[in-house]
């Protein structure tokens, strides 16, 4: 065990990774002998040469065009897109063709051997453009996995899970959390389930539902609530496409309440399409409607960020609500 | 042997203290001939490696693909398929480069590239089975006609969104080189695809990672109705290479022997210095865009038939019977066998049955996740409910 | 009045936007003399000359970027895309710039006058890049405005509404009923609202909500449970971003029941946006879980796409499942 | 003038029969150079149009600008605004192009480009309003420090995504077209933003339409780490103007003189031909690339040194003093006013309110929906519960 920032242990995983695997490759915008622009490659290049892990000119799509077709040759590409908000210009290489590359060949050909890392969310003062959470775009588009880690631990264990899955995982990296969270990590190799929600706390009352960067604001809201008597279920849906569907309803089956939180504007975001999953699974459980704590249908602002973002005093205020529907 | 002159940097460029604009007028892009019309070689022209065998096999391909797009393109309007697009008029073009390669080196094709396919050896039935989406195509029946893919032949599985396998090329070949194999990529796309972003990243990225791989331009002239003097301003495609450390040669796509030397010479510079290099092969899409299209809306009969003078396939088989390596009577013999091979597997393919719907969720995912088995599982209920409204997998589900 | 197929009125409505206002502008790939691979563009080279109407090179995220350009000087710029499955290149310039323009200026520049058409939709053996359905990913985008019409006269209507609406407008048409529906279309200039559902028919036991060429699905599969005494009340959405959440909201208080139904996959699909918010505003009215009856969660298929669709079938047997919960 | 020779067609192309590769060295761009670092200008140098007024004017500019920047590094530093980006080195560059302009002509910038905002006259509390976000900055709070934006000026507003300005130019040069005015484009971008799809997607698209725009390329060697050599291995971005159809010239970027004049005879193509021009100023990033960058951990002292000897600043003043149209004396005041002037514009910004709640969901459209005004109106009721935790936004919520 080791003390480790998000940071560290992303860069030791990928760092496990390559020496495992002779195969994998890591690149990016200032990945190389930079470390990329918040560290998380440092000392690859150094350590495994610069063939493998190296820089790419600017451009998104043809990173991903890249390393679709480098996993397509059987390595394990990784590629870092240098922010989420970036991630837009390489939509199609990830949408149309790493998504779709096992399915329209009939498995002849597949890039299983991809993982996409960028950093994602708010609350560095990013505005509009270092700052949004755009993981509904890609848990919308069948053959993609989607992977959002809340701590050090996690995201050791996720990213290894990610690099070594045989299918094109998106995996989000909290960067808010990259220095502030720290916790011990395991020196050694692991891994965490991918499709598996992670159940942080036992809970009677209501069910409460978030990933990545949201988990801290939620744990926060949570313990507000337990002090007026509330017994919240809180859990990490760690992977959000394919999601547990399993987890969650029998959590909600018990509690019969549900919230679900995310950094991102309401409509269009995750947390509609797990809210319209389980008002079906669990109908006649539930006791008060399915709440969403977001953020608002704007672009990411600036100078409001804080009223913007669903922070813990919103959610405690949700749970609240529900659970005095 | 090519030229392998090294490039000017920066630091040695002149000055000047007067604006000097430059344009297109300081750069030329000559044109690579070898064999006229009529069969005959420019003289003084260098010939490729080419020995009889190779030539017939060319030959063999040309004439098998001018079988199998006539028939293809009556099979659509007799709505046996849905689609098919004919390569019609730029057969030199895919089928020579794809003969200066080795059986391993991976395609990455556009679509209108058959004949590479074709020439790696795909059987016909192969062929037969894509478009008829049935149970024994490779695709699993899930894309349009002709697009196909084959693992063994190392030709990837074509994708429509274009300049897609532009960049995926340049990984592909990044792959050959970490393992340092003796191989290249050869990545094919029209004038047109090579206005999508996808096609500047990936050459850009070549010239920074010095991948072995060849950019193959076929400039047929249109991209559906769209001229190429409506697709760029420049002088065709070739000099963009340059712009971004490649190399780059123009040919004259209708000319076979010019496409395989040049290719030929294109894939040392890939294989012995990592040097990427982009072909431009100058020709003309004979036929439509594809059996949706009508090109009479958009240029003459005249300008057609201008090109049809220049016909790839009779040009190469001029030169084969000038070698003493053909004959007239052969000729009538395989067109006409082979028009024959492709009627009988079209009728053979046709009577095999659709994919099970099983395939319907498997390649999602690696393995089906629950999700997915479970939509599958409804999905049979409901086929089972109504078995007439589904007649192509009711009575193959199993009854669990 | 003239009978028209949805793409004579489609073409309608550009001839009368581009006469009414010399500032209107279409282009993108053979847009120009051909009109278009559909020919939705037919004639409008030859009357409003080729700077006005012209074919594109051949790169969405060029098309996009241009036309927000050419918007953002006061120009309404009407950008097709051939087909809706190729919008992803220009997906950077659509969520990142035109939905963004105007709320990061400040309003000192904006791309109202941006519409963007496509053709979109399955069931005409188009396999994986001929059938998308991609309006989820725009309506989680915030900024934008998404409009589906379902027939010749709505599309008209909508279409003209749209270009002359102050907001980036993605316009998706159902190219299944290019030419497969016709219907009386007035010939005079008229605009049908954005952001208002039409009831159209009104029913007691079931709300049955969908847009685009889903409405002509829905409408047989309305007449089947109507032949079981079932009374459905159907609803187009029309405008699915911003969307008519009271009008639906009503319905569903009325009913008590809610099917939505969609193309595109389940998993990330708009139903699940609906189903959450109104399983919220309907929650003690709801008397079974609202049903999404929608594409697989794969990519389209060319084969099996028969089975893979939402077709009247398996809207009808949700429905009566619905009624009978 | 510059020339205006024609573009040399395929057709008169050149024919040969053996196989020659192009590549870099069969192009050379030469570099403009027309002031010396001693302020001495290079014999048979022909001057832009300058007079004492615009000389002082572009000096001016510069002056400000160094202390905007040097002022607002240390904000950063101190923790009074999160971010900045200074242009240090390329001054040169933004401003003297800019000051080839019509005023209003539209400038579609990066981000690095303030210098060309402060000639067209943006007012120093505009500046400190946008970087402190406060009320009375024109974008509403919303985007980052330096994303300036300016109806009134034609300067659009800075977007973060990389090279999304330059098709976006395209369009609005051709809207200029269309209405026939007598305006141009000019559009600023990094070496390292001309990767971006984008890039080709803009100058293939101007080369077609013909559109009066200037692509003005700042080439300051790095895009944050990445060197250029990493970043393309072409010689620079004026090469793939030609291939593209477009004309270009390379200027040096710290050569205040060279880079009006190139940037007063490209606007003369744009506006009497229709012809889009590229320019690559050659020039150096000699500050960090953002308060968030630490330089040191990818490039040498030693090479910011010999940059450090091209000040583009200091060669103008030399030739400013020779021209007898400045002194040292006057230098020094300069500096110490505009150091002030910023400082109290600074402190002065810093007192204004943030924006007011109700922008937090204006201009998403051109009218708030009901669900974004629903939205706020929750946020309203959400904050009065707890106004100590949004103390920014607390104390001015109408009390409806
Ligand atoms: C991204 C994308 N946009 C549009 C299309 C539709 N489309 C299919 S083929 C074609 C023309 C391609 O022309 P070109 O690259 O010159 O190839 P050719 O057909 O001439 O062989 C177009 C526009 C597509 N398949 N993908
Ligand atoms: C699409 C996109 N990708 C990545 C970034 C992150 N980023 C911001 S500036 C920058 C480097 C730009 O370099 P260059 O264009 O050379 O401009 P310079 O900073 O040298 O002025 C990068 C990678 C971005 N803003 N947008
Ligand atoms: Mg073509
Ligand atoms: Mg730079």
């Amino acid at each position: 065990m080791s003390n480790m920032n998000l940071l560290q242990a992303v860069n030791n995983a990928l760092d496990i990774a390559m020496e495992k695997e002779p195969k994998t490759v890591c690149f990016g915008e200032d990945v190389g002998h930079f470390g990329g622009v918040f560290r998380a490659t440092s000392h690859l290049q150094e350590k495994y040469g610069k063939s493998r892990c190296f820089n790419t000119p600017l451009t998104e799509q043809g990173i991903i065009g890249f390393a679709n077709g480098l996993a397509a040759g059987g390595h394990k590409a990784i590629a870092e897109i240098q922010f989420a908000d970036y991630i837009f210009p390489a939509f199609d290489q990830i949408v149309n063709e790493a998504a779709k590359f096992r399915y329209r060949s009939g498995n002849e050909f597949n890039v299983g051997g991809l993982t996409i890392r960028s950093p994602y969310g708010g609350g560095i003062h990013g505005g509009l453009y270092h700052s949004q959470s755009p993981e509904a775009y890609f848990t919308g588009t069948p053959g993609l996995k989607v992977v959002m880690p809340r701590n050090p631990y996690q995201a050791k264990g996720l990213l290894l899970a990610s690099i070594r899955d045989d299918n094109p995982v998106i995996f989000f990296e909290p960067k808010r959390l990259y220095r502030a969270s720290t916790g011990e990590v395991p020196e050694e190799d692991y891994e965490l389930p991918l499709g598996k929600a992670d159940i942080m706390q036992e809970g009677r009352d209501i069910t409460v539902l978030g990933w990545g960067a949201q988990m801290e604001v939620l744990e926060k809201a949570v313990a507000m609530a337990a002090e007026d008597g509330i017994s919240c279920e809180l859990i990490d849906l760690r992977t959000l496409m394919p999601w547990d569907v399993e987890t969650v309803t029998q959590s909600v089956q018990k509690t019969g309440r549900l919230l679900i939180s995310h950094e991102a504007p309401l409509s269009g975001g995750f947390a509609g399409e797990i809210a319209a999953t389980i008002q079906d699974t669990c109908f006649l459980s539930l006791e008060s409607p399915i709440a969403r704590v977001t953020g608002l249908d704007t672009p990411f602002p600036l100078a409001h960020d804080k009223e913007y973002m669903p922070d813990h005093l919103k959610n405690y205020e949700a749970i609240k609500r529900s659970v005095s529907f | 042997m090519a030229n392998l002159k090294q490039s000017a940097k920066q630091s040695e460029a002149p000055v000047v203290h007067n604006p000097v604009f430059i344009d297109g007028s300081d750069l030329t892009t000559p044109t690579l001939k070898i064999l006229r019309q009529d069969g005959s070689v420019y003289e003084g022209a260098e010939l490729p490696d080419i020995n009889k065998e190779l030539a017939l096999k060319i030959y063999d391909t040309f004439q098998f693909i001018r079988a199998l797009d006539e028939r293809m393109v009556a099979a659509q309007r007799q709505g046996r398929i849905s689609f098919y697009m004919t390569e019609i008029g730029e057969e030199a073009a895919d089928i020579g480069s794809t003969a200066a390669l080795a059986d391993d080196d991976m395609i990455m094709a556009q679509y209108r590239e058959q004949g590479a396919l074709a020439f790696r050896g795909f059987p016909l039935d192969q062929f037969m089975n894509q478009m008829f989406s049935n149970e024994k195509d490779l695709g699993k029946g899930r894309q349009m006609p002709i697009h196909y893919g084959s693992k063994d032949l190392h030709y990837m599985t074509i994708s429509s969104p274009l300049g897609t396998q532009l960049p995926q090329a340049v990984g592909y070949a990044y792959g050959y080189k970490l393992e340092e194999k003796d191989n290249c990529v050869i990545c094919y796309f029209g004038e047109g695809a090579a206005s999508e972003g996808d096609f500047h990243a990936a050459i850009n990225m070549a010239g920074v990672f010095k991948v072995p791989a060849i950019f193959f331009c076929r400039n047929n002239g249109y991209a559906i109705s769209t001229p190429s003097s409506e697709q760029f301003a420049g002088d065709g495609i070739a000099p963009r290479a340059v712009a971004y450390g490649l190399k780059a040669i123009r040919v004259d796509g209708n000319d076979v022997l010019a496409v395989l030397k040049a290719t030929q010479e294109a894939r040392k510079l890939a294989i012995e210095h990592n040097q990427p290099v982009l072909i431009e092969a100058m020709t003309y899409r004979l036929g439509a865009h594809s059996t949706s299209d009508d090109p009479s809306g958009y240029r003459s009969k005249k300008e057609e038939e201008k090109w049809r003078e220049k016909d790839p396939v009779l040009r190469f088989k001029h030169w084969l019977i000038q070698q003493g390596w053909w004959s007239e009577e052969q000729d009538a013999d395989i067109a006409d066998a082979k028009r024959k091979a492709v009627m009988a597997a079209m009728k053979e393919a046709e009577k095999v049955a659709a994919p099970h719907l099983d395939d319907l969720i498997t390649d999602v995912y690696d393995t089906p996740p629950k999700h997915l088995q479970e939509q599958l599982a409804e999905l049979k209920a409901h086929i089972r409910q109504y078995p007439d409204a589904y007649p192509k997998t009711a009575g193959r589900i199993d009854h669990e």
